[in-house]
């Protein structure tokens, strides 16, 4: 199986979920300054084909239902980046009525990248480090999430505010 | 042997006695009209079955002729003698059930009037007893076209008067030139000394019989009356009208043209091309009719046309075509004039809108019309079929390609009128099944038998198809046997 | 022997496709000024594909789509002449048959992607469809006019007559051969005709619901389409020669489209077809014009 | 500011003493007016040429247990901008739409209605706008508290606490020491 | 025997409209009994090709009938169709009329087939015209108007033809004609023109998409797959037999009418993909294919007619498929309309893969019954070196590409709708013509040998050398065509496709709604993209799409229409104007014979 896992980590198709104001930095990182075709990344216009999952900002309540939604459309394996930090635990939105907190309670996320919206050669240090996860095995959040779904949709389900939430098989 | 004769003297007889019968009984008047027509009908049958071995000749008041009026019965006096009689007899059935206005006996006394003096006109042979024989079904369809007193009714009757007498009078001028040239009154004898007419006088008879007979015959420029005419009277009434009356026209110009006139070029080409015009004209208005007993009142006069276009062709296989076409119109349109009439009775007018979907709620009597509007558009296996094929077959042996195409153009839009009817019969959803009594759909029903059977056997007819035109074409022959050594 | 020789081929000739399709990306990448993937990135995008789990299907239709089209194109490699090797089965069919086997795959994919019933896919399969009418057309009447020149249907004969370099059909063909070059850009769906795939608007159109094996099957696909397009081109107009030259000669002619592809913006679906049926069409008839003229 | 005097003229002759007027700034003047003359002296504004309705904002005046609605009205032929005030129960706050006058303000009521759970009958479109599955009292109220509200509903992060632990080791090298 | 084949038709007619008043099914059932006994008659009659005259009615006139290869050829592809479409019948649980007026047309189909002079042939064709008229014209009025007047126009410029031949040469044969008096070419475009409206091909099509679409869903698949085939019939006869003479040494008329064919295969497909019903679309789709085979006749080498002989083949074969598909999806859903239909394939998979093989032949796609006739029409049009009308012909087999997607992807494909959540597979009886159509379809496809083998016999019987073939293979001077080997290799590739496919891990099947909107669906939104498929060929098409050649007919219909309008006034008037009339037409006839009369 060590073909496909090379294969897995050297060609990652990327579809960028532009919640917050990270998505601005996404396009020098796709052109000539900075290139991440260069490591088998390419940009992908649907949940279907795509490999990683970049959530580029903070979260509302109202994007995050579409964001798990689209998560449930990508195939395994799948990986998540949260971008910035109000990914990680809010950034300055951290006391607002709206916006998600810990996007690691909701979708299992494989990597985060600190910085309010981090520089382009940031990111590409992400998906270098993203690589060697891939590689040894590590960036496993898919089998995290299909392992303890039920936490998961107890999670989703509070902040939706119904007693149960399935994505979309009803 | 029951003499022909009969077949004029009784009804005209029992015409006159109506008044004692309707003081009899009020409901006896019918059955003796029945009685009657029956009786020509079993007379009509016994000479039909006689002619085809030698025409009968029957002398009035013991004088031999060419000085005593004779009736003289050829294979053609005999199919057509046969075919009125048949016609009327089933319109005497279907009057059983019809209401009539009051007086119900004079209305009868003027259809025996009307049958009398048609079948007096084809059994003739003496041109002033044609006239005298024109003028009483003439008064007596003037008088039946505005029995009902309504203002169509009168309308009509009013123009058929008016046009019906001014023709009379013109065929009246023309024995009356004949007269003074020849001395004699008798066809035949005519006919042996029509050489010594000069041209100009000739000419000016045809002229003469022509437009008087023309009214009668229902040739263009006076046939303007048909259709107020038909679509005024009564539906029985216009069912004789159509089919006895106006082949009672049609056989006397034929017998003047072709017998007593001597056929010549120039009067069958007119023949030809007037019937041409009035079958185009005709068949052209009855395209945008909404009303359905005027659009067939049209197609009549349109097939009529279509007849004498036929008989102005003159070759010995138009002229069979041609009777052939004439019997199988007068079956047509007797259905579709009857099975109209049971259609009237379930809704209020005749308009094409109001009868949507009457096919449905009468089933049998909406097949029978269709059937014969199908005869009539030439649906192969039906006796229109045969003659419409045989009549165009001789069209094109006499190479007249132009009056081939307008015929068929006439035939196309005729389809078209009337399945666009038949189609509108059948629209809509099903209605109650209300069918009518089977006394009035007998008539039809034995008139589409005659027409489905002629359809498989036409042979049938051959021989007297033969024999009438044999006996139009060569003059001789008919002068020979009323002259000749043909004893009564 | 021939089951052997035919696999030799239908490998070789995916392999030869998908490293087109890198050197393409690289080429491309160039041309923008950047490094670009590495040559074989194309093959680790078919294994990564190949190796996802829990792919997602719409129905049988879906999953039988990409099979078609599979199906499709390793039919027409039986039909297409490699250089001067003679194909499988010339005898069996001529390039009216090819023509007729283009169409299944096309059909293939079109049905998957319709079962998606996902709009972007049915929108990109009438804009590949209504494409078609344009470029089969002009490609064919390019075609054509070869095919009346030396009488014949068989595209091995075509490939026999031409021989070596200086009796190319390039040469005395050539306008019929730069309206094909034309039709050829549509065919392989490069820009400015690359409206079926048109990424930011449908979202990369059929394909959109394709996800794991059924995408990697469909990579297969474009990858031996592109060699058995550019193939059908060298054929009719660049002549015989051994397999190393028809090797060079496709790469060259895909090279050549995927330079276009990279300069020129995309058209709109009725200005494409419209632009078909006016200049390229113009340009065959005066192809066989010529051909009238030159008998 | 000739402009200005003239209107609030007319605006103190059409309504009385009832609407208050005076000038703000320069080229902006406000009125208030009770709730009851509030739909009149709109439609009389809409007519003397304030056809742009730019925002509906509302104060929340907890104190005096009222809320204010302000109708920020704009001219073009004038460039004026006019403020018209109105003041509201708080407890129950409903007020009638004013779409017949301006079509726009749909959004703006069905927005107040949300953040501050005014009811505006006559508004057909009154769903939540931004708060998708809301449970919690309208937010921009000023007895709404939003740490409470993030503590039970998200899990505040003390973030005074040291790094927030994961569950894998931290790998050393790369980006160990920044 | 030739006598029953058609006796049995109109028989059994009778007798279906007897049974069919108390139950329609027994009725259906007695129906099918008799079209059976025709297609057992016909099959071996081959050998006992004979002359078989008797005057049914003895009147100057005799129906004579004659089994010739051509007729048997089409009155087998007939007779099958018909027993076919009576099996979709059976489960529409049609009325007794339309019973007996689809068996008398059917029979008169079979009496044109067999018709050995010209007086039956034409007795028979008006029979077929009046009676397939009749079994629409009571649901559907001015489209059945329509279709009888233009074949009656049709029809009696055949009648004319046939009167002028029976003048010149006395007898009304079907033989060819040698020494013609007349003019040969107005006789022979009056006599084809009954023909050339019976086959629906350019300029006289505008009947066909109503008639198609209006008549009821079993029936159709005769109408358009059989009955079309009497006017192929009697072009073949037409060009090849009666006025070979003419039509060899005249190449112009030849080519004029190959491109006529090119062209309304070209135009009719171009319609068919902008129509939203189905019924419709398949029935431009019908003259397309048609075209191809005016086309093949009209470039009149061997290669061509038989060519064009396989088209009509297959036409009737997948033409009828895919009405039978439309038949089986409306007696479950109740609509034909393209817009309101969507996702059945989930329910109907039977018919789904049925009308996937149907567009696959349709398509003329090689190892179905499409492809070997149109290969044949591109050999016989290189072999000729006309290439613009081989574009032609490849544009418009394109199109059929094009609109056959559009028709599976419109009913099959796509969202399923809520209305049809319970839609059952169709009945089995309205099935049973697809399986069986299924069969030709591909065993002619792949051995169009043994289909050659009977046109060559055909041809050589109208004086043509046949086409070199094997029972698979078939070969033209240009190029060859093996369909067991594409057949097979197709096969073998599939599998090694399915192979790759199914080495790696399953797929798990998602629900209908898990893709554009990810479950979000609003109320009442469908997904389903299909009304105005091909919208943007449509705005680039529009100037040309507005000029229609129907505009003409009805501009002349709409003219005699207001001449009798105008004439009628003349019988309005009163009393009066009726005398002037007279007296006009006195004045006429005095001046008419002003010579003869000297004053």
């Amino acid at each position: 199986m060590g073909l496909f896992r090379w294969s897995q980590s050297r060609s990652l198709w990327m579809m960028h979920f532009c919640t917050g104001c990270g998505a601005v930095e996404m396009p020098p990182t796709m052109t000539s300054r900075y290139d991440m075709e260069r490591f088998g990344i390419i940009p992908m216009a649907t949940p279907r084909q795509a490999d990683i999952l970049l959530i580029t900002g903070y979260l509302t309540v109202k994007t995050l239902k579409r964001v798990v939604r689209s998560y449930e459309q990508m195939a395994d394996p799948k990986y998540v980046i949260g971008f910035g930090s109000c990914t990680i635990n809010g950034g300055m939105y951290w006391d607002s009525y709206n916006t998600v907190k810990q996007l690691d309670l909701y979708i299992p996320v494989d990597l985060y990248i600190a910085g309010c919206m981090p520089r382009p050669d940031s990111i590409i240090d992400a998906f270098v480090k993203l690589r060697e996860m891939i590689a040894k095995g590590e960036a496993n959040g898919w089998k995290r999430y299909r392992e303890n779904l039920e936490w998961y949709r107890t999670n989703q389900a509070k902040v939706f505010n119904v007693e149960k939430w399935s994505a979309i098989e009803p | 042997m029951v003499s022909p004769i009969l077949a004029i003297v009784i009804p005209l007889a029992i015409a006159f006695l109506m008044p004692f019968f309707s003081a009899l009984s009020r409901k006896s008047v019918k059955w003796v009209f029945l009685a009657v027509i029956a009786f020509n009908f079993y007379a009509a049958i016994m000479t039909f079955l006689r002619v085809l071995s030698g025409p009968i000749l029957v002398v009035t008041a013991g004088i031999k002729p060419p000085f005593a009026i004779n009736l003289l019965i050829g294979p053609l006096g005999g199919l057509l003698f046969l075919l009125f009689e048949g016609v009327a007899f089933l319109y005497a059935i279907f009057l059983l059930k019809a209401e009539i206005k009051e007086p119900v006996h004079r209305f009868f006394m003027l259809f025996l009037l009307n049958v009398a003096g048609a079948t007096g006109m084809i059994l003739t042979g003496d041109l002033f007893n044609l006239f005298v024989f024109l003028e009483i079904t003439g008064i007596s369809a003037y008088g039946l076209v505005g029995f009902k007193r309504d203002k169509k009714g009168l309308e009509g009757g009013v123009k058929y008067l008016i046009l019906g007498s001014v023709g009379s009078t013109l065929f009246l001028l023309g024995v009356a030139l004949l007269y003074s040239q020849v001395g004699t009154l008798n066809m035949a004898d005519i006919a042996g000394r029509i050489w010594m007419l000069k041209k100009p006088t000739l000419y000016a008879a045809f002229i003469m019989f022509l437009v008087g007979l023309g009214v009668e015959a229902e040739l263009f420029p006076m046939n303007a009356w048909v259709p107020d005419a038909y679509e005024g009277a009564h539906d029985t009434v216009t069912a004789i009208l159509s089919t006895v009356l106006s082949k009672a026209g049609l056989y006397a110009l034929i017998r003047v043209v072709f017998t007593v006139l001597s056929p010549q070029k120039a009067f069958l080409d007119l023949l030809l091309w007037a019937g041409l015009i009035t079958l185009l004209l005709a068949e052209l208005s009855a395209l945008r009719q909404k009303n359905v007993k005027r659009m067939i009142a049209y197609s009549s006069v349109g097939q009529m046309g279509l007849v004498v276009f036929a008989f102005g062709m003159g070759s010995l296989f138009a002229l069979q075509a041609a009777l052939f076409q004439a019997v199988n119109h007068v079956l047509s349109k007797g259905v579709l004039f009857l099975s109209l009439a049971i259609m009237g009775k379930k809704r209020e007018g005749l308009e094409l809108e109001n009868l949507r979907g009457i096919g449905r709620e009468l089933p049998v009597t909406g097949l029978l019309f269709s059937i014969g509007a199908l005869s009539l558009l030439g649906l192969p296996f039906l006796s229109g079929f045969w003659s419409k094929i045989s009549l165009l077959l001789s069209t094109a042996d006499l190479k007249l390609w132009v009056p081939l195409g307008l015929v068929l153009l006439a035939s196309i839009i005729e389809a078209f009128y009337y399945l666009r009817t038949i189609g509108v019969f059948y629209t809509g959803t099903d209605f109650r099944f209300r069918e009518t009594a089977f006394i009035r759909l007998l008539p039809v029903l034995v008139l589409v038998f005659v027409i489905l059977y002629l359809g498989f056997r036409p042979g049938v007819l051959a021989p007297y198809l033969k024999g009438a035109a044999k006996e139009l074409v060569d003059r001789s022959g008919y002068i020979g046997w009323v002259i000749g050594g043909l004893k009564p | 022997m021939v089951i052997l020789e035919f696999f030799l081929v239908l490998i070789g000739i995916t392999a030869l496709g998908l490293l087109y399709g890198g050197i393409a990306r690289k080429w491309s990448a160039r041309i923008q000024r950047r490094y670009g993937p590495p040559f074989y990135q194309n093959f680790l995008d078919v294994f990564k594909l190949l190796g996802k789990k829990n792919t997602k299907s719409h129905g049988v239709m879906f999953a039988l789509g990409p099979v078609i089209a599979f199906t499709g194109i390793i039919l027409s490699l039986f039909f297409l002449p490699l250089g001067n090797s003679r194909p499988l089965l010339s005898f069996e069919g001529d390039i009216f048959v090819l023509f007729y086997l283009l169409v299944i795959a096309p059909l293939g994919m079109a049905l998957g992607a319709g079962e998606a019933a996902n709009p972007n896919a049915t929108i990109g399969i009438a804009r590949g469809l209504t494409l078609m009418l344009g470029y089969e057309l002009i490609f064919f009447l390019s075609a054509i006019a070869v095919m009346v020149k030396f009488n014949t249907a068989s595209l091995w004969k075509i490939v026999e007559i031409q021989g070596t370099f200086p009796k190319w059909n390039l040469f005395p063909f050539f306008l019929s051969a730069f309206a094909g070059l034309i039709a050829l850009q549509g065919m392989m769906g490069e820009k400015p005709f690359d409206l079926i795939v048109a990424p930011h608007e449908i979202a990369s159109g059929p394909m959109v619901e394709y996800n794991g094996k059924y995408l990697g099957l469909l990579q297969l696909y474009h990858a031996i389409a592109i060699v058995v397009e550019t193939g059908l081109f060298v054929n009719v107009f660049l002549g015989g020669g051994s397999i190393l030259t028809f090797i060079l000669k496709t790469f060259f002619v895909f090279m050549l489209a995927v330079t276009i592809d990279n300069i020129m913006p995309r058209f709109r679906i009725g200005q494409a077809v419209k632009f078909y049926w006016k200049y390229p069409l113009i340009i065959s008839l005066l192809g066989i014009l010529v051909v009238f003229i030159w008998r | 500011m000739n402009g200005e005097m003239e209107i609030l003229e007319k605006v103190k002759k059409a309504f009385g003493e009832k609407a208050e007027t005076a000038p703000k700034w320069e080229r902006q003047s406000e009125i208030k007016v009770p709730l009851e003359l509030l739909h009149p002296l709109l439609g009389y504004l809409r007519a003397q040429g304030f056809g742009h309705l730019a925002m509906i904002s509302c104060v929340d005046w907890i104190e005096e247990g009222e809320f204010e609605l302000v109708y920020h009205l704009w001219s073009y032929e004038k460039r004026l901008h006019l403020l018209v005030k109105t003041r509201i129960d708080r407890e129950n706050p409903t007020v009638e739409t004013i779409i017949p006058i301006f079509r726009i303000a749909e959004t703006y009521e069905r927005e107040l209605h949300e953040m501050f759970g005014i009811d505006f009958p006559g508004n057909p479109n009154l769903t939540p706008l931004f708060l998708e599955d809301w449970d919690g009292s309208p937010p921009m109220r000023r007895d709404f508290d939003t740490r409470k509200y993030v503590e039970e509903k998200y899990g505040m992060i003390d973030l005074t606490k040291e790094l927030w632990k994961r569950e894998e080791p931290v790998l050393e090298g790369e980006n160990g020491e920044d | 025997m030739t006598f029953w084949v058609i006796a049995s038709y109109f028989l059994g007619g009778i007798v279906a409209y007897v049974l069919a008043r108390p139950s329609r099914k027994i009725g259906a059932f007695v129906a099918l009994l008799f079209s059976i006994y025709p297609l057992y008659a016909l099959i071996p009659a081959l050998d006992g090709g004979f002359y078989l005259r008797f005057t049914v009615i003895p009147y100057y006139l005799h129906l004579s009938f004659r089994l010739t290869l051509l007729g048997w050829f089409f009155a087998l592809i007939a007779a099958t169709l018909y027993s076919l479409s009576l099996f979709s019948a059976y489960s529409e649980k049609r009325d007794s009329f339309f019973l007996l007026s689809s068996m008398f047309s059917a029979g008169g189909l079979m009496g044109v087939f067999l018709a050995a002079d010209y007086l039956t042939l034409f007795i028979f064709f008006e029979i077929m015209a009046f009676f397939s008229a009749f079994t629409f014209i009571r649901e559907h009025r001015r489209s059945a108007l329509k279709y009888i007047i233009y074949s009656l126009v049709g029809s009696y410029a055949f009648l004319a033809a046939l009167l002028v031949i029976n003048r010149s040469t006395g007898s009304l044969e079907i033989t060819p004609l040698s020494g013609f008096g007349g003019s040969v070419p107005a006789v022979m475009s009056l006599f084809i023109l009954a023909f050339w409206v019976k086959s629906a091909v350019m300029p006289f099509h505008p009947w066909a998409p109503s008639a198609y679409a209006d008549s009821p869903h079993s029936y159709t698949p005769f109408f358009s797959g059989a009955l079309s085939k009497s006017g192929v019939y009697g072009l073949v006869l037409a060009f090849f037999y009666i006025f070979a003479g003419f039509f060899k040494s005249h190449h112009a008329f030849g080519y004029i009418f190959a491109w006529i064919g090119a062209l309304t295969a070209l135009f009719a497909g171009i319609y068919a993909l902008l129509q939203d019903d189905a019924k419709k679309l398949l029935a431009y789709s019908s003259i397309s294919q048609l075209g191809y085979v005016a086309f093949g006749l009209g470039l009149g080498t061997s290669l061509s007619i038989t060519g064009s002989l396989f088209v009509a083949l297959g036409h009737a074969v997948f033409e009828s498929l895919l009405f039978f598909v439309i038949a089986a999806v409306y007696i479950r859903t109740g609509t034909t309309m393209l817009t309101e239909m969507g996702g059945l394939i989930k329910k109907m998979p039977i018919s789904f893969i049925a009308l996937l093989f149907g567009i696959i032949a349709a398509a003329g796609i090689p190892p179905t019954v499409g492809f070997p006739g149109k290969w044949m029409l591109y050999e016989a049009v290189l072999e000729k070196g006309y290439p613009l009308l081989a574009g032609a012909i490849f544009a418009a087999s394109i199109t059929a590409f094009l609109y056959c997607y559009r028709l599976i992807y419109s009913i099959f494909l796509g969202p399923l709708k809520k209305e049809f959540r319970d839609v059952r597979e169709a009945p089995f009886p309205a099935l049973v013509p697809l399986l069986l159509l299924l069969i030709p379809l591909l065993f002619f496809g792949l051995f169009p040998g043994y289909v050659v083998d009977v046109t060559d016999s055909i041809l050589r019987e109208f004086g043509y050398l046949g086409v070199p073939h094997t029972p698979a293979k078939l070969l033209s001077g240009l190029g060859t065509f093996n369909g067991l080997a594409v057949g097979i290799t197709m096969g073998a590739a599939f599998v090694i496709a399915f192979l790759v496919h199914a080495v790696f891990s399953r797929s798990r099947k998602v629900s209908e709604l898990n893709n554009y909107t990810a479950g979000e669906v609003a109320e009442g939104v469908s997904m389903h993209y299909v009304a105005d498929f091909y919208k943007f060929i449509e705005r680039e098409l529009h100037g040309f799409l507005k000029l229609r050649v129907e505009a003409l007919f009805n501009w002349i219909a709409e003219g005699i229409g207001g001449l009798g309008e105008v004439l009628r006034r003349v019988y309005a008037g009163d009393i009066q104007a009726y005398l002037v009339y007279l007296i006009l037409f006195l004045g006429f006839l005095f001046t008419l014979y002003r010579g003869v009369l000297r004053w």
